[in-house]
């Protein structure tokens, strides 16, 4: 279906009023929130930082601090889940809704995994090995499960209109999601403990262990794959099949071959995030990946769906958006609990980005088919 | 450039009215320019033809007057009224209806569906009508049916009978373009643009249609812009030609004197080229 | 009406409507005939409680005696639930016939902790008139629900599991909003436990700044506003009051929010995982580097005790050191209940709450003993009988210790304790009896 | 297929399926539900294997022995996987991850036996199955018909228990059911052969009668076909009305549940199976018209408390609920499907969370809700609250004869062309003049409104209202209740909603098959899976959904009919034989 794009113009109907008028509360509420807080970081007792939340106590700085390390280590997860969700679109351009539960199973392989080696005395005496091990299982555990669910769910509805896919993929999610609960029960399970460098904080940054390796693997994971897209044969098929599936498949590329290895890939990158949780959280549960996964898509979506450094960007913004957002624009408002409303303000930042620029921070990459 | 018209306002006199005029149109896609400085107008009751080798730009000036695609530059005047920063659907409601290129029916709705649905905006019985079944409701759907169903029976026996209550997939290729006009004059429009009529007909279809389209204007009153690449067609349709090519108008006039136009011949043909 | 004619082949539309006619009037009068067993003579009380008021309840002679089980039984709640369940079926097991009759509890169902999913299965059980009581529920929310219809169906609901302070009373002779007249609990309520934590950081610890973090589930909510509240009448600054959601797992930003107040204490009741995240990340947060963390019986078993950051913190809960009690009517100890609770499922209770379910049962037992009297060989049971009994219930020893019965269903010991983890894995089960404070009222 | 169908045997035990329903029995003494999952799939493997596609010009091979041997092999392929799991259960502990790996799954495998028994049972008990199927491929299609019949009723009569035991009692049957099942559940096999031969005499017998009715039916013309239907709807709302009068509590609460969700499902069915717009936070809808409509009736509403009779307050609700569904809509009524999708879902979360949250716990009671919501009061005739579901029943049955008229009348509309043609394609439908947005906007809002009738229904039937009530989950399985009874179509709604909630049960309530509750998100994921791939028109399509999905053998069907419009010769480029659209 061809998508046009609007005639540029003032508002004209009700709806558009309606939507700008939507626009600039938001803005309005975002800089009423951060002027706020601003007055609150210069003076707790000024009457502009009390107007709205007499209590306002401010942050300081190594609590700042904290609070964007701890948005910028989630977003990297987020990022790396969004890879998948943002090459799969952009190949096939529907929403592989399934995606977060493949990063659930990553979690899930290496708690099943990390215990065993700790069982067998493994995880303590070579912990790295052991990391680099359950990394290794989770990545084929969760390219394995992509692979499986595109060839059992996803090829017999290509061609078909474009909600029928992503309607079974929410079949599929839900499915995963239950599966984990009957075969390894509803309680949270835990991952054996970690070596202290992990736990704790580092004098660098003064930054925990744990965060350091989230950055650090997540960004080498990116450059990885960036380099393999943008530089090997089968980088390159993917991009024409993004492009232009019939035309590539016109060139003597295989379509589907390619597409099973974007799957691959994609499982790969949400079998990384998977393990990086578990070390971060040392706890995974059934429901570990559909909320994260829901926030990876917004994050795929906000950096320009189809765009690879745009995913990870994206990722990075919804981390810190959802870790700093309700403390630097809610509370100030005078919001109590604003913590419980972090999910809702990283929704509001999906449905922000796509009120004020719909097609992304770096513009989007569709299949040929969806664009104008 | 023989017979090219005054820009707008200054009509001769006898000659009718304008009914739409471009003023300076320009539509760019990222640099290309579509559509560059386009200035042409239709009068009430003309056919008009637009021709031009592929990319020229004639499907991006339907898509620009009928809104579905950004201005950068110009305006567009619909009676004397601007079109500009209305939504397709409001330039549609006021009087200008197309057909589409690649023939884009509503597949699966029945061909009387396909052809009551396009008076949407000649109709307003909303959702209390319809839940109440009051007797305006059910008099303007009796009424929505009968036209439509007078339009289907201007095709002659194609549309009508048993095939009225088919889905619009099971249609031939010419029966999908005819059922396509149906659409376009459901709407009750003052102006139908006609996006390559008879691509994909054979000689016999293709010569129905033409007189269909002369019909269209006679008996209908409609003034009709048609995009066509066969020049048979052109030839016996059009009270005027415009020639355009990479987004420029380069000719304008009846059909002789644009097909002897040394422009035009270059721009089909390539230079040097001979007669068609 | 004549439209049908198509399809029933009738001659007219009179007759059709006799057929309907008479249809109904037999069916009414086979439906009075079933329902109507009142006639009958109950035979000699004898000393049997009651005045029959609620109707009475038969069981014929090689039928059991049913009551029900309505826990949280499936989900990330089970853990909560299960021991209760499994507690009814023990004590149940233990208690023996009754006048000769036995005692079944059928399906265990579940009441999903909420509000619709307490409903759904309350309104099963009252489908089965023959159900004199029901041991349950495990969450408030779903009391809530399922109160009102089990005793308007003149059967009681006693739970091991239920705290808030709606289901009965203030405290103060006010019912709460949702007290239902037949709604008994074992189980504490929360006000106690709040006063207790609230009176043990202001003056066992000393520390007059405290924060409150909850789940958002409603027993969490009011633990943690229950604590509030009784900290601020002590004397003490609430400097923060903040929720997180069930699946959180970054807390990074609520602690900050509640390190912006520089709290001397951080009170979670809330559940696991999420607080094994909170106490995992709260140190970490600068602000909060000194703060003393606070947990309730939500948090407080081995599992959790044995996590390497829990060491230190202090938890609220019932009085757990039950090993010296022993129910009165069963002779069972705490002791042998768990000796026999590990052989029959393979684990030891996961929360702290199967004595009351045990009590909870037993009470209900005593109660059906106290209202029935045996007629021909057929049990009679007085449902008023059975409330008559537990509003007397004074002095009453069970493995939770003492249980006097207030006029709004509390049947719980409000002895309250707090206990210092040791810390390490292998001191979690010592930890629960390292009381270091304790409460009563 | 047979080691596809041994994984999922696997699958199956190791979920705890089998032990779990092992309690509930199905044939005394001889099969429990538990056993029963484990027998489907190697029949149903052994069925499949003789599946011949009929293809124009291959001749078709009559079934023979063949077929039996090849469903033995496949069905004891099946049975196998469970074979090595009873070995590999014996041999390996593997509990630490898979908590159903135990002594008492490997008990239930092997019968109580030592496990070569297990192993060896399990390939002949596959193989019979297998076997069976096979055999059920040889017989003609009267009797295959009669065994078919004889099984369904057989397990439909078990498995229904509780309902058919209500009804029974209802309609004073007692003595009959007491017969027909055991003490402690399950049919007592005599009863069950006798079940099985009543029951297959009377397939024979009646079913040839019924498909003749059918058949008279839809040969009747244009108004006698009008007066039939309208018989027919006369008919079930007469069975409707007079049922709940005869059946229990069980029975009238499990109605009355499966109303709300055909009411909330009806209202999506407008905005997904008519607008074609995919709404994942349609639950938003049924919490503000749960909320609202407690905040107006109960008198313990935190900050404003009108205490308005139900029906007052119920208009109200609608102009709230249509507020907020404009307020949703709005934003992303011109955003692509599947973003909305999304952003929907998005929506539906911080609705939640906004009804969660302390900050407006102020106005909704945050996480300790609203309770003490009074009774439905109805133009004080009656008053309808959960203690009797009969009376909730009714109103929701009230509410759905409305849902149901509103999507007809809007559907024959010009509005409802008007969401048809934008489903179809959006463009060319403003192109003809339809104002997409306002219409797609209207959908929305009307999908709303019927939701919130829900809601205000499902606050004062439990009486009180829980943020907890309204989670994710419930979008979803209302959008697998549509789409399993198919979109588009009322009927399938309906169907959809009584098949799936009534026997698998809600988000939160219990159906007939309570013993699955554990079991059934599962069950809804793999069928949501399972319909998208066989079946995605649902379980009784729309015309004209099927159309869509299936274009290309409609066309192709049509062709072979010689219906195909081909009067221009067609000769043109496109010629009849490509009569479809790309």
């Amino acid at each position: 279906m061809t998508r046009w794009a609007p005639r540029r113009g003032k508002p004209h109907t009700g709806v558009d009023w309606f939507l700008t008028f939507m626009r600039v509360a938001a803005l309005t509420v975002i800089g009423l929130g951060l002027l706020a807080f601003i007055a609150q970081e210069i003076n707790t007792d000024n009457p502009f930082a009390q107007w709205a939340n007499p209590d306002a106590t401010g942050l300081t700085g190594a609590q700042f601090q904290g609070l964007i390390i701890s948005g910028v280590t989630q977003g990297a997860m987020y990022g790396l889940i969004a890879l998948g969700y943002s090459m799969v679109y952009g190949v096939l351009g529907f929403i592989n809704f399934a995606h977060g539960e493949v990063f659930m199973v990553g979690a899930m392989t290496g708690m099943i995994t990390s215990n065993k080696l700790a069982d067998a005395g493994l995880w303590e005496s070579n912990f790295v090995g052991s990391l680099v091990f359950i990394m290794v299982v989770s990545i084929l555990v969760c390219s394995l499960t992509a692979v499986i669910m595109e060839r059992v769910a996803y090829r017999p509805l290509r061609g078909s209109p474009r909600l029928i896919p992503l309607i079974t993929s929410i079949g599929v999610s839900f499915f995963l999601q239950n599966a984990s609960v009957v075969l390894l029960g509803p309680a949270a399970k835990a991952y054996p403990d970690v070596p202290d460098w992990i736990r704790t904080k580092h004098t660098f940054l003064d930054i925990e262990g744990a965060k350091i390796l989230v950055i650090l693997v997540a960004a080498v994971s990116m450059i990885c794959l960036y380099y393999f897209v943008e530089r090997t044969k089968s980088g390159k098929a993917m991009r024409a099949v993004a492009e232009d599936a019939e035309i590539a498949a016109l060139m003597g590329i295989d379509v589907n071959r390619t597409i099973v290895k974007v799957f691959a890939l994609g499982g790969a990158m949400a079998g990384m995030a998977g393990i990086l949780w578990g070390i971060l959280f040392r706890s995974v549960i059934h429901t570990t990946g559909f909320l994260p996964g829901i926030k990876a898509f917004s994050a795929a979506v906000v950096g320009g769906i189809g765009h690879l450094g745009g995913a990870m960007a994206g990722g990075l913004s919804i981390g810190v958006a959802e870790s700093v957002g309700p403390l630097v624009i809610l509370e100030p408002l005078g919001v109590s609990g604003v913590s419980q409303l972090r999910d809702a303000v990283a929704f509001a930042v999906l449905i922000g980005v796509l009120l004020l620029r719909p097609s992304g921070l770096f513009g989007e990459r569709l299949p040929a088919e969806d664009r104008t | 450039m023989t017979d090219v018209s005054p820009t707008s306002g200054a009509a001769a006199p006898g000659v009718k009215q304008p009914l739409l005029e471009t003023r300076g149109l320009s539509v760019d896609f990222g640099g290309l320019h579509a559509l560059d400085q386009l200035t042409f107008e239709v009068r009430e009751g003309e056919i008009v033809s637009v021709i031009g080798p592929n990319g020229a730009g004639k499907t991006t000036l339907f898509n620009a007057i009928t809104a579905t695609v950004e201005v950068s530059d110009g305006d567009i005047v619909f009676e004397g009224q601007s079109l500009q920063g209305l939504d397709p659907n409001r330039v549609t409601s006021r009087g200008i209806a197309r057909t589409f290129q690649n023939v884009r029916l509503f597949a699966n709705m029945s061909v009387l569906e396909n052809v009551m649905v396009s008076q949407h905006c000649r109709t307003k019985q909303h959702a209390f009508g319809a839940l109440f079944y009051t007797r305006a409701f059910r008099q303007e759907e009796a009424e929505i049916r009968r036209r439509a169903e007078e339009i289907l029976g201007f095709f002659g026996t194609r549309l009508i009978g048993y095939r009225m209550d088919q889905p619009a997939f099971t249609l031939s290729y010419a029966n999908r373009r005819r059922l396509e006009i149906a659409r376009a004059m459901a709407t009750q429009p003052k102006l139908i643009l006609l996006d390559e009529p008879v691509a994909g007909m054979n000689p016999v279809e293709s010569a129905e249609l033409t007189g269909l389209i002369g019909r269209l204007r006679d008996e209908w009153g409609f003034a009709i812009v048609v995009i066509e690449h066969d020049m048979g067609v052109v030839r016996e349709v059009s009270d005027r030609v415009v020639v355009l090519d990479h987004g420029v108008k380069i000719a304008e006039g009846d059909y002789a004197d644009v097909a002897n136009d040394p422009q035009v011949i270059e721009a089909y043909l390539g230079k040097g080229a001979g007669e068609r | 009406m004549d439209r049908l004619k198509i399809l029933i082949r009738t001659s007219g539309r009179r007759r059709v409507f006799t057929v309907v006619m008479a249809l109904l009037a037999v069916f009414a009068l086979l439906a009075t005939s079933c329902g109507n067993d009142d006639g009958e003579s109950i035979g000699d009380r004898g000393t049997a409680m009651g005045d029959g008021s609620l109707g009475i309840v038969e069981v014929e002679s090689g039928d059991a005696i049913q009551i029900r089980s309505l826990e949280a039984i499936t989900g990330d709640v089970a853990f909560f639930g299960l021991p209760i369940d499994r507690s009814t079926q023990i004590a149940v097991a233990d208690y023996g016939l009754i006048h000769g009759f036995e005692v079944d509890t059928g399906t265990s169902l579940d009441d999903l902790c909420s509000n619709d999913g307490g409903q759904a299965a309350a309104q099963t059980i009252v489908a089965d008139e023959d159900v004199v009581g029901v041991i349950g529920t495990s969450c408030s929310g779903a009391a809530v629900a399922a109160a009102p219809l089990i005793t308007n169906a003149g059967m009681v609901l006693i739970s091991g599991g239920n705290t808030s302070p709606a289901l009965t009373s203030d405290l103060a002779g006010n019912a709460g909003p949702n007290y239902s007249v037949g709604y008994y609990r074992t189980a504490h309520n929360d006000l106690y436990q709040g006063a207790a934590m609230a009176k043990f950081v202001f003056s066992e610890l000393g520390i007059s700044e405290a924060a409150a973090i909850h789940d958002g589930d409603p027993y969490t909510q009011g633990l943690a506003q229950a604590f509030a509240d009784a900290f601020e009448a002590e004397g003490g600054t609430v400097t923060g009051f903040s929720a997180v959601n069930k699946d959180d797992t970054d807390m990074v930003p609520v602690l900050t929010e509640i390190a912006a107040g520089s709290p001397g204490a951080l009170f979670f009741p809330i559940f696991q995982p999420a607080g094994d995240f909170i106490a995992d990340q709260a140190p970490g947060v600068s602000g909060l580097e000194n703060t003393v963390l606070l947990a309730a019986d939500g948090l407080l078993n081995t599992n959790y005790l044995g996590l390497p950051q829990t060491a230190g913190m202090y938890f609220s809960g019932p009085d757990q050191r039950f090993g010296e009690n022993v129910n009165q009517s069963t002779g069972m100890s705490a002791v042998d209940f768990l000796a026999e609770y590990e052989t029959r499922y393979g684990e030891s209770p996961a929360a702290p709450f199967w004595a009351h379910g045990y009590d909870a049962t037993v009470l209900l037992l005593d109660a059906i003993k106290a209202a029935s009297w045996v007629d021909k060989g057929t049990l009679m049971i007085d449902r008023q009988g059975i409330r008559d009994y537990l509003n007397g219930v004074r002095g009453f020893q069970g493995l939770i210790g003492t249980i006097n019965c207030d006029d709004f269903g509390d049947c719980g010991s409000s002895k309250i304790t707090v206990v210092e983890n040791i810390g390490g894995e292998e001191n979690a089960e010592t930890s629960i009896s390292n009381v270091v404070y304790s409460y009563e009222p | 297929m047979g080691s596809i169908a041994s994984f999922a045997q696997v699958f199956i035990a190791l979920s705890n399926m089998p032990v779990r329903l092992d309690e509930r029995l199905i044939i005394k003494p001889v099969l429990s539900l538990g056993y029963l999952v484990l027998l489907i799939l190697p029949f149903a493997v052994g069925y499949r294997q003789g599946h011949q596609i009929k293809r124009e010009g291959v001749p078709t091979y009559a079934p023979g022995p063949n077929e039996v041997v090849g469903g033995f092999l496949c069905g004891a392929l099946a049975g196998g996987g469970l074979s090595l799991l009873a070995v590999l259960l014996t041999h390996f502990d593997l509990r630490e991850p898979l908590v159903n790996w135990s002594p008492i799954l490997l008990d239930l495998l092997a019968f109580g036996n030592a496990t070569w028994f297990a192993a060896v049972i399990w390939l002949v008990i596959g193989g019979g199955m297998g076997a069976a199927g096979g055999v059920l491929r040889l017989l003609g299609p009267r009797s295959r018909r009669a065994v078919v019949t004889m099984v369904l009723v057989v397990l439909g009569v078990a498995v229904l228990e509780s309902l058919v035991v209500d009804l029974a009692e209802g309609l004073g049957l007692e003595p009959l059911t007491d017969r027909l099942y055991a003490r402690r559940g399950g049919v007592n096999w005599p009863s069950a052969v006798g079940l099985a031969v009543v029951s297959g005499l009377l397939a024979v017998v009646g079913r040839g009668r019924f498909r003749q009715a059918r058949t008279r039916v839809s040969e009747l013309e244009g108004a006698k076909r009008t007066q039939a239907n309208v018989g027919l709807i006369l008919l079930t709302a007469a069975v409707l009305i007079v049922l709940p009068l005869f059946a229990g509590k069980l029975t009238n609460e499990l109605l009355a549940n499966v109303g709300l969700f055909v009411l909330l499902a009806l209202g999506l069915n407008v905005v997904v199976g008519l607008a074609g717009i995919l709404d994942l936070g349609y639950v938003a809808f049924f919490a503000v018209g749960s909320y609202s409509a407690a905040v107006l009736t109960a008198a313990t509403s935190p900050k404003i408390a009108p205490e308005m009779p139900w029906l007052v307050a119920l208009i109200v609700v609608v102009i709230i609920t249509g507020l907020v569904g404009l307020f949703i809509g709005a934003p992303v009524i011109r955003m692509r499907g599947d973003y909305l999708a999304i952003v929907t879902l998005g929506f539906g979360e911080i609705i939640r969370l906004l009804f969660l949250s302390d900050w407006l716990s102020g106005w909704f009671g945050g996480s300790q809700g609203i309770t003490n919501i009074p009774a439905a009061g109805i133009f004080g005739l009656t008053d309808v609250a959960g203690t009797d579901p009969r009376r909730v029943f009714y109103l929701v049955l009230a509410f759905c004869a409305l849902a149901i008229y509103v999507s007809w009348r809007l559907e024959r509309s010009r509005l409802g062309r008007a969401w048809m043609a934008v489903r179809e394609d959006e463009t060319v439908a403003e192109a003809m003049g339809i104002n997409t947005v306002n219409v797609k906007l209207l959908a929305f809002v009307v999908g709303a409104v019927l939701g919130s009738f829900s809601g205000a229904i499902f606050a004062a039937k439990v009486g009180s209202v829980f943020p907890a009530s309204f989670l994710i989950l419930v979008s979803i399985v209302i959008l697998v209740v549509v789409i399993f009874g198919g979109m588009g179509n009322i009927i399938g709604v309906i169907a959809g909603s009584a098949v799936l909630i009534g026997v698998l049960g809600g988000p939160k309530q219990p159906g007939l098959l309570a013993e699955f509750s554990e079991f059934k998100l599962l069950i809804y994921g793999a069928l949501l899976i399972w319909m998208m791939l066989a079946r995605p028109e649902g379980l009784i399509p729309s015309v004209r959904r099927t159309r869509e999905l299936r274009q290309h053998e409609m066309a192709q069907d049509a062709w072979l009919r010689g219906e195909v419009d081909d009067d221009d010769g067609g000769n043109g480029t496109g010629g009849a034989s490509s009569a479809v659209l790309p």
